[in-house]
Order: C-alpha cells, then structure tokens, then sequence
C-alpha cells in the first residue's frame, strides 16, 4: 500500500478527500468549458435564425457518414474510458491501463477519420473563401461555423489523447498507482469532449437532410 | 466654434432628455450628500478615543433597518427606469411620412443624400419642425452618427440600415460628428448640423446644382443595371411586379411572410436567394459589387416613388 | 507607523518575535521563487509584476493626456494616439486590474483567513502565473512591434478587416491570460470547498474570502466567452473565415454580445474584491461587526449572478432592438441594488464605532465616495435616453474610471498598506502613507470631475483632436494626471524603504480579529503551527448583547488556543 | 493486498456491464436522430435532433460520469454551466428576435 501515500498531495488529507478535491475541480472547469462551447452554440444559433433557408442549404453537403462513424467512435471511447475509471477504482491495474489504450486508439481513430472528412471538404472545396461552390453568400456563414466548432472541437480531444497517453505511461511505470486523482480528471474531461461532439452532430450533420 | 454648438437642446425630445438628466443630477446629488453626512458625522462624532455613548443597537432595529434601505433603493430604481423608459417609448414611433435622408458613412467623412437629389458632404441642412428620418449605413467599419443638440446617436452598420428619427425645433448651426472608434482620423470626422426654417430649407434645396431627384437617377439606373429587362410587365422573365411593392406584406416561398422596408429591398438586390417571393424561383443574379451604396440608394428611392404613384393612382398591384 | 492606541489591549499577547523560519526565508535562489507552488510566494511573484505593467499603462495614458492639452496635439500622430490609448485599456485592464486583489492578496490571504496549509492545487497555482506571464510576453511583442489601434474592445470590422496593428498577437496576448484568471478562480472555488478549517462555516467565513468565491464564480464562468470571442476575431482576421462579415449575412453586432457578455462581468471581476477588502477595513478600524452581515454575503452573491444578465446597456446604440434595449436597462437597475446596499451597510458598520484614520481607512473613506459616484453615474448610464445621449462620450469615460481607479485601485492602495505589516513582517511609515492617499483622492477628483462636465456637453471619447470648446477641461483633466502620478509613485518609495528599514511588525499590529493575524507576520510555510479551530463569528471586535462603556477594553473570545 | 481483498475485487467484465447497457441505449439514440433526420417532419427536425442529442447527454453525464453519486455540490457545478449558457442565449435573443 506504499504507493498509496506517495498519491497524496500537499495540501490535502488523505487520497478520498483529495480524489473529490479533483472531481470538484474538474467540474468547475468543464462549466467554463461549456461557456467556451456555448459562445459558439450562440453564434450557431443566432446565424441560423437569420439565414434558415442558407443552413439548410449548406448542410446538405456534410458527409453524414463520417459524422455518424465518429459519433459511434467517440461514444465507444467515453464507454471504454469509463470502464477504465471503474477499475481503477477497483484498483485492477493491468486492466485500466487496457482500458486507457483501447479509449486512445478510439480517439485517434476519431481523429483519423476527421481528417479524411477534412480532405474530402477541402478538395470539394467547401472552406468559405473564393472558390466557395455553393453561391448564396450565408452558407459561407455555415461552412465557417462548421470548420470553426469541429476543429476547436478536435484541438481539445488532441489535448485529451496526449495528457490519457502520458498518464497511461505513468500508470504503465508505475510512477502513479492507478487509482490515484488524476484518473478522476481525464475521465470527466474525456467525456465532456464527448458530449460537445454530441451536441455538435445534429447541429451540423443533421441538418438539411430531407 | 462656440460651446452653443454642443449643448443647446435643439428639439423637443433633447429638452425632455435634459429634464431626466437634471432629475437624475438632483437624486444623485441628495443620495450622495445623505451619504457624505453620514460618513463625516460619524467619522467625527466616533472616532477612536471620543467620549460618546456606543452601545448595541437592537438585532431586531438592525434587520428593519436592513429591510427598508433595500426596499426604498429598489422603488427608487424602479420610478427612475420607468420615469426612463417612458421617455424612450414615447420616441419611438417615427411618424409615417417623415422627409427621408439618406446617410453614407465611409472611413472619416459622412455623405447625405436629400430626396431633392441635393447631395452634402460632411454638411447636414435639414428643415426645422418637420419630421426628419435619416437612413444610414456604411461601407467599411462600424460608424456612429451624433448629433449633440439633439441629444441623439445611433450606430452606423455596414450592408444594414439604421434609422434616426427626431424633429429639430430651433433653427441654427450645431455640431455633427462620429462617437464610434472607427481607425485613424476618428477625431477629424467632424460637420456642421444647419437647421434651416423650412422656408429657408425650400429655398436651400432649390439653389442646390441641378442635379435631377434620387427617384429619376433611380429610374435611369433601373434600366443601366437590367432590372427593367424582367421586372416590368412586359418582360418574358418570370418576376415579381415591383409597382407598389414597397411598404406591402410580401409572401416568402418558405412561408414566412415581410414587410418590404428598405432592408428588405436592399437584401433582396444584393442577396436575392434570401428571401424569395413565393410562386417565384430564385434565378435574380446578386448586383454585390455592382450596385455601389449611392446606386442602392437611388434604386430604393426609384421604387418608393413607384409605390407612391401606384397608390395615388389606386393602380393594382 | 505608530502602534494603534494601547488601551486596546487584546487577552492573549501576540507570541513575540521567534525567529521561526517565515516563508521568505524558505529559500533565496531564483528558483525557490520562479518554481514556488507556496501561495504566499506566487502572491508576491503577481505583485510584482502587475505592479510593472500597473507603471506601463500609466505610461502610456500620461502620454496620452499630454498630447490632449492641446486641442489639435502636439507630438503624437493620431495612429500613435490610438495605439497608445489601446495599450492603456488592455494593459490596465487585463494585466492590472482583473488579476489586482485576486492573484495577490486573495492568493497571499484566502488560504490564511480559512485555516488551510494552502490553496487546493499549488502547481496549477504556479501555472495560473506562468500563464499571465507568456501573456505579458505577448502584449510586450506587440508594444514593441507598434501596437494594436482598436481600442481594447477589438470590434469587427474595424479589428477583422481594416485594423493594420497587431491584432492577433494582442488577442493571443488576451487570450492566454484569460485562463490564467480561471486557473485562479478553479482553485479558489474549490479551495474555499473544502480546505475549511474546522469551524469555519460558511457564515463564519470573513467577508474578504466571499468576495473571493465570488470573484472566483465570475471569472471561471465569463473569462471563456472574452477567450471565444478573441479566438473569432483571429480567425476572421488570421484565416479569412467570414465570422462577423456583414457582406456574407454576418452581424458585427454578434461580437458585441459575446465581448460583452464577458466584459460587464469583467468590471464586478475587477469591483467584487476591492468590496471585501474594503469591508474587511471598515470593520478593523471602525472597531464595529460588519453590519448586516448576511445582507452583504447575499448582495455579492446577488452581484456576481445578476451581472451575467446586464451587458446589453453597453450596446444601446449599437444597432440593438428596442425591447432588448428596455430589457437590458431594467436588468442593469436590478443590479445596483445590492452595491447600494453594501454602500449603506459600510456607512451602519461605522456607526457608533472607535473610528482611526490609518492609511487603510483613508484609503477605504476614499473608496467610499467615490463608489458611490460611481454607482449613481451607472443609473444615468443604466436609462436609455441619457445613455443615447452620452455613451461613447467622456461622461462614460468618467463612470467606468471612477469605479476602477475610484473603487478598486483604492481598495487595492487599502488592502497593500493594511496586510503590509503580515506579508512582510514590516510596518511602513503612517504620515508618508496618510500623505499619499489624501494625494491620490484629490488627484482623482482633479482628473475626473471635468471628464463628467465635458461628457455631458458632448466630448465623444477616444478622440486625438477635438474642437476648442472643451480645452479649459482638458487641461485640469490633464494637471489632475500629474497628481497622480505622484500618488502612485509616493508608495513605491515609502513602501520599498519599509521593506528594508522599516520596524519590525508584530503578529496583530492592528489588533484585528482575522484568522490570518493569528499566525506569525511573516507567517511560516505551513501558515499555521497547529490548525486553528474556529467557534466565533468573524469581526468579534465589540461585544455583542450589553452596551459597552467608552474605554472599555474590546474583549475578543480566545481563539486557536 | 490482503487475501479477502483479492477475492471480493469484481472482474472487468462486471464493471463494464453496466456501461455497455449505456452505450447500446446511446447507439440506439443515435441511430434513431440520423434516421428522424431524413423523416419527412418538416419544422420539428431540428428540435426533435436537440432533444435526442440532451437525452443522449443526459445519460452519459448521469450513468457514464457517475453524476449520480456524486455530491449535490458537482450536481449544481454541471448544472450551473448550462444555467448561464441560458442566459446568454436566451437574452441574445431578445435582441435578435425583436429586431424590425
């Protein structure tokens, strides 16, 4: 049980207290992540209530099927990730770290996917500027929007896969014991990236569609 | 240049606004001396080491205390936005046939355009005691219009029209210029606001160079830019009659249905896939780039005298 | 500083001067101090360096009110104007005034006044400062590199499509520090949780440590929308996305919305903690319980959430609806209902108690009047007919500098000089100080009681040249800089010798009853010998129930014995 | 690890079982919103999409992130993120919606 003190930090008491110390704080700044996100619901929202017929229109040329792979993708990551914090409060070592492996090679397989769908856009030409196909100037206000939400969306899942990679690591050197706080964080995080691309799906994939 | 310029209250609406100011200045000024009584006197009357009587107020005085600053502060709050509000409502409504002048403004100078085809640069002449409404827009970043004796200003937008109405009641020169940071000459941005009689303002327009109204210009453009190609009668095009339009309750083919304001008219040139007439398909070519804000102006000005005429002949739509 | 009145005698006798290690003598390297995760360390390490960039502001605005006594200038070309003014509101903004109370004194105090070793995640605390660094890194490059001419509110088009300043490197200056105030407000939220000693209640907790959890809420929750709203002018500007583009049925006025709804919150960031410092002040040297207590707990609640619902009144003009006009203004008078009612419970904490007239309480005298000037010039502002007449004008000018400098550089003066004798175990000189706060008041009045004349008549704001009429206020404007100049450079002085020749501080010099003087000034790493156990309320400082005679000693029940 | 220790700890199998209840309700979620989307419904798509999408959050926030068990605190911290997301929107669009 050595290693269960050397988790302990400073200013706390012991490893309960501390675990919620990081939950409370996780919390508190996933609440300023949803702000973060909102802005951009907002301008989402307050651009599609002036130019409805343009959404619609620019919509349509989302590719609904790399979007669907993705959501399923990143649904299966926040299941493994959970599995992953479960044992890890069973203190089942080898299987978090499992756990931890299959969630990163889902997110880069997010990831990958992205960039497939970004190269199908690019070359199709869909990144507002000059040579925009579609001619009513507000779908540019769609495509800008979209490019904006997923690429801020993807940045923060990159920023997930690397600190999950390092801590996994850590686990796998046994420099952390494995249930020790940081689990408590990048789980919570992880499935906060999630819930935004769930959000994100059906304002930007399914829209248009009939 | 005389301080006159700024601060004359050069129409009903600035006097009422002078009013509030000076109602607002009075409060002010009790809450603030009530409150500076109390911090001298009680600074004086206790500080450390005078002789006075200090004991403990009562919890139950303390709370009643409590209670009726809070409430008084919040009836007091509510009687001034009311006070407030109603002075703002009663702006509101610009009268229906107000003279229309249109304002340009463009990286540190204003044009205005009068229905009498006279055209000012950073000059305004408007006529006393008649309802003015002046439409404005810009051509790069964000301007504001602001006429000091009136006690009025108003954002100027790009690619959208704002309005403001008022009704200059003493004759005179007074100051114009632009209150919203727009780049490096924001200071020098500056005119003259000449509020004529409306005798002398008659006289004005007519000495102003021969230059035919914006209705006319609206016309000749009309045809230049190919809108006549389709949108009249005879045309093989399929498009909507434009006679009367302005002002009407048009029926859009997603089933919204608008009033066509001058925003409308000036979306439906520049973005014609916006808002397409029901029973129509959107075929229209945008004239972004084409017709510049001066032309728009015109092209507007064509159509309402169109709608004008349309009425007065009792034509159908 | 003379010692405050002896018959003040306190029960328990503050421990003399041990010779126990104090944090400051935890080490002397570079390091101890750039790789500190000591809140007490990372207090003064923000200390030091928004007081540099408090000087780099006040630099550029003296310039800047210079070249205005004359009317068409006479030394800086407009585009230097405009930079210069630019530089002054983003500097004094961001890198003084949001991070003034809440880095130093509510680092340095927050974990003291609640009996805790330190904050909740020291190494995110170290980060918190890392980050406001590499953002000053920023803003120096775009000093250096000629300046950003938007204003510091960065409106598109002008900062998207027409500005040729730096605007991004400005915005990603901006953008990194935002997060620096919400590591910060992370780590106070969850600090003020659950690092409590045992005893302190909610309601025992001081006021200064609610303005923190407070402050703590606004900064974690509007601090990400100012980070959105940058990072889309940047990708207007940078990568040419159509963001607030009027040509491709974008709307300008969308920006407005989301800056604002980050910087109305931003000016309570600045105001919530100069409040609980100054009530912390109040209640020391009126010898009085804070009045009303619970009233000023629920009215800085009732601040930081009603301040989330009024930013519309900084957009009447701005091409806004009517009835959102209406809705906004109605909001914007709701919320000055509570700072009214704090204004009022400091003046009742006064009442019938043994007033001194140290520097602190000067300072917080100050504080006084001029936030109420402030709050009642906010009603003008908050009606939409005078706010039609005069935003944009120096009248707004005047308001929002009388809350900041008015309200909370003040309170932040108070705050310095009253936790001086704590944070460095030294007692500064009382006339020096008495001195410059009487300085910087009348220096106050000098610079910004003519801006509220010329603003009515008309002044619009930001202008290099202006037309003659408005010189005469100008000028006074100008001469009442001048005073103040010499206001803020008197303490750097007074306050610099202290640290090396001034008398040695005992634990309590001003007999206060918070936590944090019952530990040792400096106090040691570890804050407490042994965890305190707290039973009383705050601000024991007259005996509650039986009228007390003149001269009576105040005796305080014992605490942490 | 003391030997009771070892013997009561559950397999991975059974921590994920309950987890992947939760993801084949998500899948499902989300297969019925990609098809809704093609259904005729004219004006509802939209807010029919939005309400599967929060149903789907709803349960990966309470089962998934363990907002079940936690304190009341972190229940009010996740909720108040998205009580001042409504302010900001909501109040947005007093001005939007009221414009001439």
């Amino acid at each position: 049980m050595s290693d269960v003190s050397a988790a302990v930090r400073e200013p706390w008491p012991d490893l309960t207290v501390q675990r919620q110390g990081v939950g409370l704080g996780i919390w508190v700044f996933l609440a300023s992540e949803v702000l973060f996100f909102g802005a951009l619901i907002t301008a989402y929202g307050i651009y599609r209530s002036i130019h409805p017929a343009a959404f619609l229109a620019a919509a349509k040329h989302t590719e609904l099927v790399y979007g669907t792979i993705n959501t399923v993708l990143l649904l299966t990551s926040s299941v493994t990730m959970t599995v992953a914090l479960r044992a890890a409060e069973a203190r089942l070592r080898r299987a978090t770290i499992g756990c931890l492996a299959v969630t990163l090679v889902l997110g880069v397989g997010f990831l990958l996917c992205k960039g497939l769908e970004y190269r199908d856009d690019l070359r199709e030409g869909f990144f507002p500027g000059a040579g925009f196909p579609l001619a009513d100037p507000p779908t540019q206000l769609f495509w800008m929007l979209y490019w904006i939400m997923t690429g801020i969306h993807a940045i923060h899942l990159s920023a997930g896969i690397l600190v999950v990679g390092v801590v996994a690591m850590l686990f796998w050197r046994r420099v952390l014991p494995v249930q020790d706080s940081t689990m408590e964080g990048i789980a919570t995080y992880w499935h906060f990236v999630d819930t935004v691309w769930i959000l994100l799906f059906p304002l930007l994939y399914l829209v248009g569609r009939i | 240049m005389s301080l006159a310029e700024w601060t004359t209250a050069a129409s009903d609406y600035a006097e009422r606004i002078d009013n509030i100011f000076w109602l607002l200045c009075t409060v002010s000024g009790l809450i603030l001396l009530l409150v500076m009584a109390l911090v001298i006197t009680f600074v004086i009357r206790y500080r450390r080491g005078s002789q006075v009587e200090r004991g403990e107020l009562p919890p139950s005085l303390k709370h009643e205390v409590e209670i009726g600053w809070t409430a008084a502060t919040l009836f007091l709050f509510l009687f001034i936005f009311w006070w407030a509000a109603s002075a703002e409502l009663a702006a509101l409504s610009p009268p229906r046939n107000a003279l229309e002048i249109h304002v340009v403004a463009k990286q540190w100078m204003w044009r205005f355009q009068h229905p009498g085809g006279a055209r000012e640069i950073d000059t305004l002449h408007v006529p006393a005691d008649t309802a003015v409404r002046l439409a404005m827009t810009s051509e790069d970043v964000i301007h504001d219009l602001y006429l000091p004796a009136l006690r009025l200003k108003q954002d100027i937008l790009p690619d959208r029209y704002t309005y403001l109405s008022f009704t200059a009641t003493k004759p005179g020169t007074y100051y114009l210029t632009c209150a919203e940071f727009c780049g490096t000459d924001h200071s020098r941005m500056g005119g003259k606001f000449v509020v004529l009689s409306p005798a002398e303002y008659a006289r004005w327009t007519a000495a102003q160079p021969e230059g035919d109204d914006l209705a006319h210009q609206g016309e000749a453009l009309f045809r230049t830019l190919g809108c006549s190609g389709c949108h009249t009668p005879g045309s093989s095009v399929h498009a909507p009659d434009l006679r009367g339009v302005y002002g009407r309750l048009v029926h859009l083919s997603d089933g919204r249905t608008v009033t066509a304001d001058e925003a409308y008219l000036r979306d439906s040139i520049l973005l014609p896939n916006k808002d397409v007439v029901a029973g129509f398909s959107p075929i229209m070519p945008s004239f972004k780039g084409v017709a510049t804000e001066a032309d728009l102006v015109k092209l507007i000005a064509y159509l309402k005298s169109l709608s004008a005429s349309a009425s007065r002949q009792g034509a159908p739509p | 500083m003379t010692e405050v009145a002896t018959d003040m005698t306190l029960p328990f006798a503050p421990v003399e001067e041990t010779g126990a290690a104090s944090y400051l003598d935890e080490g002397h390297t570079i390091m101890s101090w750039l790789a500190t995760t000591d809140h007490k360390r990372i207090a003064i390490l923000y200390a030091v360096s928004i007081t540099i960039f408090f000087f780099i502001g006040g630099a550029a605005i003296a310039l800047v009110r210079l070249e205005l006594i004359e009317p068409h200038g006479w030394f800086l070309t407009s585009d230097a104007y405009n930079r210069l003014f630019t530089l002054h509101g983003i500097i004094m903004v961001w890198f003084f005034l949001v991070p003034s109370i809440p880095a130093t004194m509510g680092n340095f105090l927050l974990p003291l006044m609640i009996g805790a070793r330190d904050v909740a995640f020291p190494r995110l605390n170290l980060l918190s400062w890392y980050l406001y660094v590499i953002g000053a890194a920023f803003t120096v490059y775009v000093v250096i590199a000629g300046g950003v001419d938007t204003g510091w509110t960065f409106y598109p088009p002008l900062s998207s499509n027409y500005a040729n300043g730096q605007v991004v490197a400005a915005a990603a200056g901006v953008f990194v520090v935002g997060f620096s105030s919400i590591a910060t407000g992370v780590n106070f939220i969850v600090t003020t949780h659950m690092l409590r000693a045992p005893g302190m209640t909610w309601f025992r907790l001081p006021l200064f440590c609610w303005s923190m959890y407070t402050v703590s809420l606004v900064m974690v929750l509007a601090t990400p929308v100012l980070a959105m709203s940058l990072l889309l002018i940047v990708a207007e500007r940078a990568f040419g996305l159509p963001v607030f583009d009027a040509a491709h049925g974008g709307d300008p006025v969308l920006f407005q919305h989301i800056f604002w709804f980050y910087s109305h919150p931003a000016v309570y960031i600045m105001i919530l903690p100069a409040m609980g410092v100054v009530s912390e002040i109040f209640a020391c040297f009126a010898r009085r319980q804070v009045f009303g207590y619970a009233f000023m707990v629920y009215a800085l609640l009732a601040i930081a959430v009603i301040g989330f619902m009024v930013w519309g009144h900084h957009m009447f003009v701005a091409g806004q609806s009517q009835l959102a006009n209406l809705v906004f203004s109605f909001l914007s008078f709701m919320v000055a209902v509570p700072s009214a009612i704090k204004v009022f419970n400091w003046i009742a904490t006064m009442y019938r108690g043994q007033i001194g007239f140290e520097a602190p309480m000067l300072y917080a005298l100050g504080f006084l009047g001029l936030f109420t000037i402030g709050g009642l010039t906010g009603l003008f502002l908050a009606s939409v007919p005078i706010d039609v007449a005069t935003t944009d004008s120096y009248f707004v000018v005047a308001h929002f500098h009388t809350i900041m400098v008015g309200g909370t550089v003040s309170a932040f003066m108070a705050g310095i000089h009253y936790w001086w004798p704590k944070v460095t175990g030294r007692l500064y000189h009382e006339f020096f100080a008495q001195f410059a706060a009487i300085t910087m008041f009348l220096g106050f009045n000098v610079t910004f009681l003519p801006q509220f004349v010329m603003g009515w008549q008309g002044m619009p704001r930001r202008y290099h040249t202006y037309p003659e009429v408005f010189q005469v206020w100008h000028v006074i404007s100008s001469l009442g800089a001048g005073i103040l100049v010499v206001a803020y450079t008197l303490p750097l002085i007074y306050l610099g010798w202290s640290l090396f020749r001034g008398e040695r501080a005992s634990d309590n010099p001003w007999h206060a009853t918070g936590l944090e003087w019952q530990t040792p000034s400096p106090p040691p790493k570890e804050n407490f010998h042994h965890v305190p156990v707290i039973d009383a309320e705050p601000y024991m400082y007259h005996e509650t129930g039986h009228p007390r005679e003149p001269g009576e000693p105040t005796p305080v029940r014992e605490q942490g014995e | 690890m003391s030997e009771r220790e070892q013997r009561h700890r559950p397999t991975v199998w059974q921590l994920a079982r309950e987890p992947v209840l939760v993801w084949a309700a998500l899948l499902v979620l989300l297969a019925i919103s990609a098809v809704l989307a093609h259904a005729p419904i004219a004006p509802f798509n939209a807010a029919v999409n939005l309400v599967i999408a929060g149903v789907m959050i709803g349960l990966l926030a309470v089962f998934l992130m363990n907002l079940r068990m936690a304190s009341a605190l972190v229940r009010l911290v996740a909720a108040s993120g998205l009580f001042w997301l409504v302010f900001m929107v909501a109040l947005t669009f007093t001005d939007y919606l009221s414009r001439p």
